[in-house]
């Protein structure tokens, strides 16, 4: 909702009305991402309205928001779109009504005021690369890799997973994905299929895990099974439990992005394009492997465990 | 309401001629005495909107409404349909999914403008099918229609998987997204095709013996098939027009959207019942009118329009939704208490 | 016998049907000729409603031939076809549409119609003769059938068959809801439909009834057809002796010794149900049998529900022993050991899912030393002491209590409240229903538990009935006490006076059927 | 066909002696004769994923069906519960969210080992609380059940998304895990919590008059009302349990997962229907055992955990899942239909 913090009224974008659409409003890795909205909003005192709707695949609730937002009659809109295309009809409607659209985490397919965000096939080949190194150094460059999916039909996981196998194949050729599997983002499903995989296929040298729940289900089955010393284990985001399991060994690296910057930077541009100047075009601040040697450094703390917000406003 | 058998024969006749509307309402009003229930509901929600946020009432924002709203409503008359049969249809969201592949396929593949006609026909055709299947289960086969369309919900959806691959489909030819883009005397398609809908299922439901059957199935099978309805038909006619309005909706979504989404719908089911509960249908079958369920779809998406307007934080407008959904139906549920001796 | 000679419209070789293990039916022979009034007879569960729903498609037939003017009916027959080829049925356990308005159900499955369209019109007039041709002529079509008492919802079914002009007309037990002249107005119209030169397959467990139209009889017993031929070579005794298997000494128990001393065990002071203009004052002593006599719709039923406290009332008190009954909760009225026998069994009785065993027992597990945790043996024994007697026909304990026939199902609702050692009784319509030989049985029953001690008041549409069993006869007219007569003073002539409404044309749904 | 005068009461008597639990299985199998449904159709399952993959019947692979299948399970049959009375609970699955959060965060903040307890029993009284008010609702201000339990389903939703800020609440002290991670004899906790409450619950329900009234309150509540069964204090009785039971379900999952998720148990509330479905319960109530609940739990559990074994591509999946549901159903029914003369 709208945060009534008006901060120092100095700001040439003071008092301006920006709204930030996130995929969801849920996890971990939109609530920071908020957060770093709402530290944008608070250092240039933005009028920021934070929305989101309640599942990464309820694209038409987004395009709501938007339509909404474009009700409410803001300056700028900053949008984590739920996918690359299905919002570019009301994206272009907003801006035709002159507002000025920003993009987080996921391009879309029109033109937008700028846009911020991760790659993910890049993102992917970086996951795919390490778990080959990882199973090079397990000595089974050749072995099975499990596949283990929020949701079937999304297309950043869709993007993820490409990446990933492009990643993994070029230096393993010989590597396979022995499955799919798809746990419809409940974690205890998650952690029953990973289980059961641990368990059955013994032949399964590698886990790639493509958002957090499914990287909390197999930490958590790696945990159960103990059979991380057995398994290459990677997953997307960096929910606390994922850092946990990096910590614990039983995640063998995590691709973190930067949500917080997501946030605090889509803010920014925006302001930027409602003053009139034109922000960069596309700022690309690429994802981190963080595995144990990593995940206590002190320059990915804040990285890791960004500021934290109560609910969706600060 | 045991005094209406004191009124001489002559006045009940009496009163029924002379506005033969009047007396259609009063008849319904008696028949499913809830049916008509959200209406004052609705009336007080755009009121408390409009006085609390000047933009509630702008044109732009009545016309987002219309355009938000219009799916689920669709989608909400078509599972009244099956409700008022004493039936269920969990595939409607799924349905939608699907239909709004087949048709994004379509036109993907055929883009020859002219194909959007043919393409629009096949994924109605595809839903309406996915429903006559569950009829046919439902009525002949007489499985559970929770179980039936729990089924077809998952099949359904995994149609849609396989088609896409998981993806998304598109880019969709102009002439595809022009169908919910539209708009007519300033009035968005969609909401007009929502009106549509409405009104021919209200006057199929009664005025159309057919529809009268529906009724009399949701009452009691065993009776309604005793005094010669064909229950078998009537129920599966329900489930196939259930799957056809579904499909028509998941076209709709498809083209408002610009593409073909492989999880698009995913958990519109539920909204769908609700709309229909809200709306005053009884999920024990033959309570329940097309208005209702049209006015449910209206409540339920004015509680979200609202929300975001007001800028309410996401998790307290879900705890918000939640209550006033519950005060809504309450407050409508306690008026008929008074009304009529608690039968609602 | 009017139209003899003539060779019969409908005829049934060999007929047999079965539900699981129980033989319903075993080889039937039946030759209805037109213009004549065929009576079915036989204990609870002989078979008849099962052989009707036969001849109307409502059930399968297993075995045998069944030809409706020399056309041979397929076994599948569906009720569609069944009526289209001209049988007209009104079945014993109401089968009306309760959501459904009464001009909606009088219409459903024939609707007047255009292009698939509901002529209103049409509609609208085609309703209201029917309703007038029962002296519905006030009620209005489009009210919930759900909001009608029992009576009415019965006349209604009546009038839909009467309706459609068909060969052959099967009434099953149609007037068990019905007070003398609706009965009695009945049965001129079904020797109306006789003249005609309609069939008509009468049942009634009321033997009179079927000596007052009947011309043949066919007895079943278990299933078995035992007996056809001319009413005119029966008396009563002879017919019962057929059904039943024994002959039934006296129907009524006769006098019982005078209630023991003057203490009141039920005690109703000022009670207001819903829509009774005046308070009603009302005392029964121990031992002691009132009836409650009055027209349709008279409001006895709602007195009743509202002395267990079922429906609320605008005000009074009930006492059992002089202690007061909280007002308004059935619980508390259940366990002041008051208890209510409803008019309804489908809709307000029965436990259609649950076993007889549980149907029975449902009221009284305390009593069945049950306490908390069901101990079956227990509750078995229980379950059978209170059945003991009442010739329940069934197959297992177990089987859901809706594969019983009617009259065994109104025999389940009495031994549930049998079983339940009340202080105080209401039965609405407890032999609705029930043969001749049970009839006898739930008297001495009711006489028994009198004589135990119990206050009963026991409602009725059939005079004779009260007249047999009650101590004294209250009347009911238009939901006021109108008049309380002794066992000595009441006579059906007295009591008919008392109930019949004054000024009885500003209360027209409450004219007798002869209106018409 | 026996008539009780012909037979002395003496004589069925001697034939229930000899054998009371054949007896007993008898009169469950006539009553809800589709209660133990799923049985066969569960061996058969098993039987063929034993033949088809060497490692389902290995002890680690039944050892980890048993773990996945319980938190279902018990939700499932809290929902048996409400689905008896004729009712449904649409707010299982967030109240799983928000006692798994409650659980969570009650042992995080105070993380002192004997709290572990205090928070489990704090989690539970939650759920119940929920469950309490579902029941009032739906028993005294008699709103319909789908709209109640949908109300608070968002409301339970929104309140753990609150209480979070939407975020993961972990680190949980390893007192708390372990409740989900030990095991006995070999077999898992969880297991045998499932075990426990199955056999806890079918004893309720077949031996205690109370649970024999939530049988007669769901096949009439005006019949039962007037028979002086405490209608609205069994109502408010099954919501209640089903609420703690969702509760437990709640908390088990948190200490599994060991981390409280505020997203947690989404979507449970068909899983938990279908499950009470697919085992033999009929959403008009009176219908359904515990043990049919279980039943229905293992069976999707079961096809699950079979599709992982065997590699099956997930979209196939989704669609043989929903074939097998339905077939398995189907099976089901037309066994009975041929047995009792189609009143099933
Ligand atoms: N659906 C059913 N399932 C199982 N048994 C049934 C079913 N319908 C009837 N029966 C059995 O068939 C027998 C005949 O029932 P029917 O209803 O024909 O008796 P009836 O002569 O009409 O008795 P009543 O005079 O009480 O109406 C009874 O023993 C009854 O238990
Ligand atoms: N013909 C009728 N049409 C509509 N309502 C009627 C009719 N007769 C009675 N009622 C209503 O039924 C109620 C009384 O029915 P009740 O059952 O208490 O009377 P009763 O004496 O038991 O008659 P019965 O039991 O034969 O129906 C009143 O509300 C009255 O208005
Ligand atoms: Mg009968
Ligand atoms: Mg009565």
């Amino acid at each position: 909702g709208d945060s009534g913090d008006t901060g120092p009224g100095t700001s040439p974008v003071a008092g301006r009305k920006i709204d930030v659409i996130t995929k969801a409003t849920d996890s971990e890795f939109w609530q920071s991402m908020l957060a770093g909205s709402k530290k944008a909003g608070a250092d240039y005192g933005i009028r920021l309205g934070l929305f989101g709707p309640t599942s990464e695949t309820d694209i038409d609730g987004q395009v709501k928001l938007v339509e909404n937002s474009i009700s409410r009659g803001v300056d700028a809109i900053v949008l984590a779109s739920n996918s690359s295309s299905a919002l570019n009809g009301v994206v272009d409607r907003a801006r035709k009504r002159g507002i000025k659209v920003v993009t987080v985490d996921n391009a879309i397919s029109t033109d937008s005021e700028g846009f911020i965000g991760t790659d993910n096939i890049k993102a992917g080949e970086q996951a795919g690369q390490r778990m080959c190194e990882l199973l090079k150094d397990k000595g089974h460059p050749d072995g099975k890799v499990l596949h283990e999916s929020s949701v079937s039909g999304q297309q950043v996981l869709v993007d993820r997973f490409t990446g990933f196998k492009k990643g993994l194949a070029e230096g393993c050729p010989k590597a396979q994905i022995s499955q799919t599997l798809v746990n419809d983002n409940d974690p205890n499903k998650a952690l029953g299929q990973v289980g059961d995989v641990l368990t059955s296929k013994p032949d399964v040298v590698g886990i790639f895990a493509d958002n957090n729940v499914s990287g909390t289900g197999a930490a958590r089955a790696v945990k159960e099974k103990n059979a991380a010393d057995r398994v290459v284990s990677i997953a997307f985001d960096s929910d606390p439990a994922e850092v946990d399991g990096v910590r614990a060994g039983t995640l063998s690296a995590i691709v973190v992005q930067n949500p917080f910057f997501f946030g605090y930077q889509g803010v920014v541009e925006a302001a930027m394009a409602v003053r009139g100047s034109t922000p960069p075009l596309n700022i690309d601040p690429g994802a981190v492997l963080i595995d144990k040697s990593l995940v206590d450094k002190a320059q990915f703390a804040q990285l890791l465990n960004p500021p934290k917000t109560s609910g969706a406003h600060g | 309401m045991t005094d209406v058998t004191g009124a001489p024969p002559a006045g009940s006749r009496r009163k029924a001629r002379p506005e033969p509307d009047e007396s259609e309402i009063l008849r319904l009003g008696q028949v499913f005495n809830r049916g008509l229930g959200g209406i004052p509901v609705l009336l007080i929600l755009a009121f408390a909107l409009s006085l609390s946020t000047d933009v509630f009432l702008t044109g732009t924002n009545l016309d987002n409404l219309g355009r938000q709203v219009s799916i689920y409503a669709i989608l909400g008359i078509g599972e009244l349909l099956v409700i008022l049969t004493a039936g269920i249809d969990l595939s409607v969201g799924s349905v939608v999914g699907l239909s709004g592949i087949v048709a994004a396929k379509a036109v993907f593949d055929t883009t020859g403008g002219g194909s959007v006609v043919w393409a629009v026909v096949l994924a109605l055709a595809v839903g309406a099918l996915a429903g006559l299947i569950n009829g046919v289960l439902v009525a002949i086969v007489r499985l559970p229609p929770f179980i039936v369309t729990l089924g077809m919900m998952g099949i359904a959806r995994g149609a849609t998987l396989l088609l896409t691959g998981g993806r998304t489909v598109q880019p969709l030819p102009d002439g595809f997204s022009s169908i919910a883009e539209g708009s007519l005397f300033g009035v968005a398609d969609l909401t007009w095709l929502m009106l549509i809908v409405t009104v021919v299922v209200a006057f199929f439901l009664r005025r159309t013996v057919w529809g009268r059957y529906l009724y009399a199935v949701g009452s009691s099978a065993e009776s309604a098939r005793l005094t010669g309805v064909p229950v078998r038909a009537v129920q599966i006619t329900a489930y196939t027009l259930s799957g056809l309005l579904a499909a028509l909706a998941g076209v709709l979504l498809a083209s408002r959207l610009g593409n073909g989404v492989p999880t698009a719908g995913t958990g519109y089911e539920l909204q769908a019942i609700a709309a229909c509960v809200i709306g005053g249908a009884s999920l024990f079958g033959a309570r329940g009118t097309a208005l209702g369920a049209l006015v449910g779809a209206l409540v339920v998406g004015l509680l979200d329009n609202g929300g975001t307007l007001l800028g309410i934080d996401p998790f307290w407008l879900q705890i918000l939704t939640g209550v006033l959904i519950l005060a809504a139906v309450a407050a409508e549920h306690l008026r008929n208490l008074r009304g009529a001796g608690g039968n609602g | 016998m009017s139209g003899g000679t003539a060779d019969p419209v409908l005829s049934l070789r060999g007929i047999g049907k079965s539900f699981g293990p129980v033989r319903a039916l075993d080889g039937i022979d039946l030759d209805v000729l037109p213009g004549t009034v065929h009576c079915v007879a036989g204990e609870n569960g002989a078979g008849k409603s099962t052989l009707m729903k036969i001849l109307t498609g409502a059930v399968h037939r297993d075995a045998g031939e069944y030809t409706l003017q020399g056309e041979p009916m397929r076994r599948m027959l569906t009720p569609v076809e069944a009526r289209n080829s001209g049988i007209g049925v009104v079945y014993q356990e109401l089968s009306l549409l309760t959501d459904l308005s009464v001009a909606d159900n009088l219409c459903m499955g024939a609707f007047p119609s255009r292009a698939g369209l509901v002529d209103r019109r049409r509609q609208r007039s085609l309703v209201h003769a029917m309703l007038d041709r029962v002296g519905l002529v006030g009620l209005d079509p489009r009210r919930t059938v759900a909001d009608l008492p029992t009576a009415t919802r019965q006349l209604v079914e009546i009038a839909r068959v009467l309706s459609n002009d068909a060969k052959v007309v099967i009434f099953d037990e149609p007037t068990t809801a019905l007070s003398p002249e609706e009965a009695d107005a009945l049965l001129a119209r079904v020797a109306a439909l006789r003249e005609e030169g309609v069939a008509v397959l009468y049942i009634t467990h009321r033997i009179e009834e079927m000596f007052q139209v009947g011309d043949t009889v066919t007895v079943l017993r278990d299933g078995t057809h035992v007996h056809t031929g001319p009413l005119a070579n029966q008396d009563e005794d002879s017919l019962i002796a057929m059904m039943v298997g024994r002959a039934i000494a006296n129907l009524y128990p006769g006098r019982r010794p005078e209630p023991s001393g003057a203490d009141a065990r039920l005690e109703v002071r000022g009670l207001r149900p819903e829509g009774f203009p005046a308070p009603v004052d009302l005392s029964v002593r121990a031992g002691e049998v009132v009836g409650v006599a009055g027209l349709l719709g008279s409001g006895r039923s709602e007195l009743l529900r509202a002395i267990f406290g079922a429906d609320p009332v605008g005000g009074g008190r009930v006492l059992v022993d002089g202690r007061p009954v909280p007002r308004g909760s059935t619980r508390a009225a259940a366990r002041r050991g008051i208890g209510l026998l409803t008019e309804d069994r489908k809709e307000s009785g029965l436990l259609p899912e649950l076993s007889i065993e549980e149907n029975i027992a449902i009221a009284s597990w305390r009593r069945a030393g049950v306490r908390g945790l069901v101990h079956r043996r227990r509750v078995r024994d229980h379950v059978e002491a209170a059945a003991d007697g009442l010739r329940l026909r069934f197959g297992a304990w177990t089987d859901p209590v809706a594969s019983l026939s009617g009259g065994n199902q109104q025999k389940v609702l009495i031994a549930r409240w049998r079983a339940l050692d009340a202080k105080v009784l209401l039965l609405d319509e407890p032999t609705k229903g029930v043969d001749v030989g049970a009839k006898a049985d739930i008297y001495r029953i009711i006489a028994d538990l009198a004589a135990s001690g119990l206050a009963i008041v026991v409602v009725s549409s059939y005079l004779p009935e009260l007249l047999g069993l009650c101590d004294r006869v209250v009347v009911v007219s238009e939901r006021r006490l109108v008049g309380e007569l002794s066992a000595e003073e009441a006579s059906e002539e007295r009591v008919l006076a008392l109930a019949s409404p004054r000024g009885a044309d500003d209360r027209p749904d409450l004219n007798p059927l002869e209106s018409s």
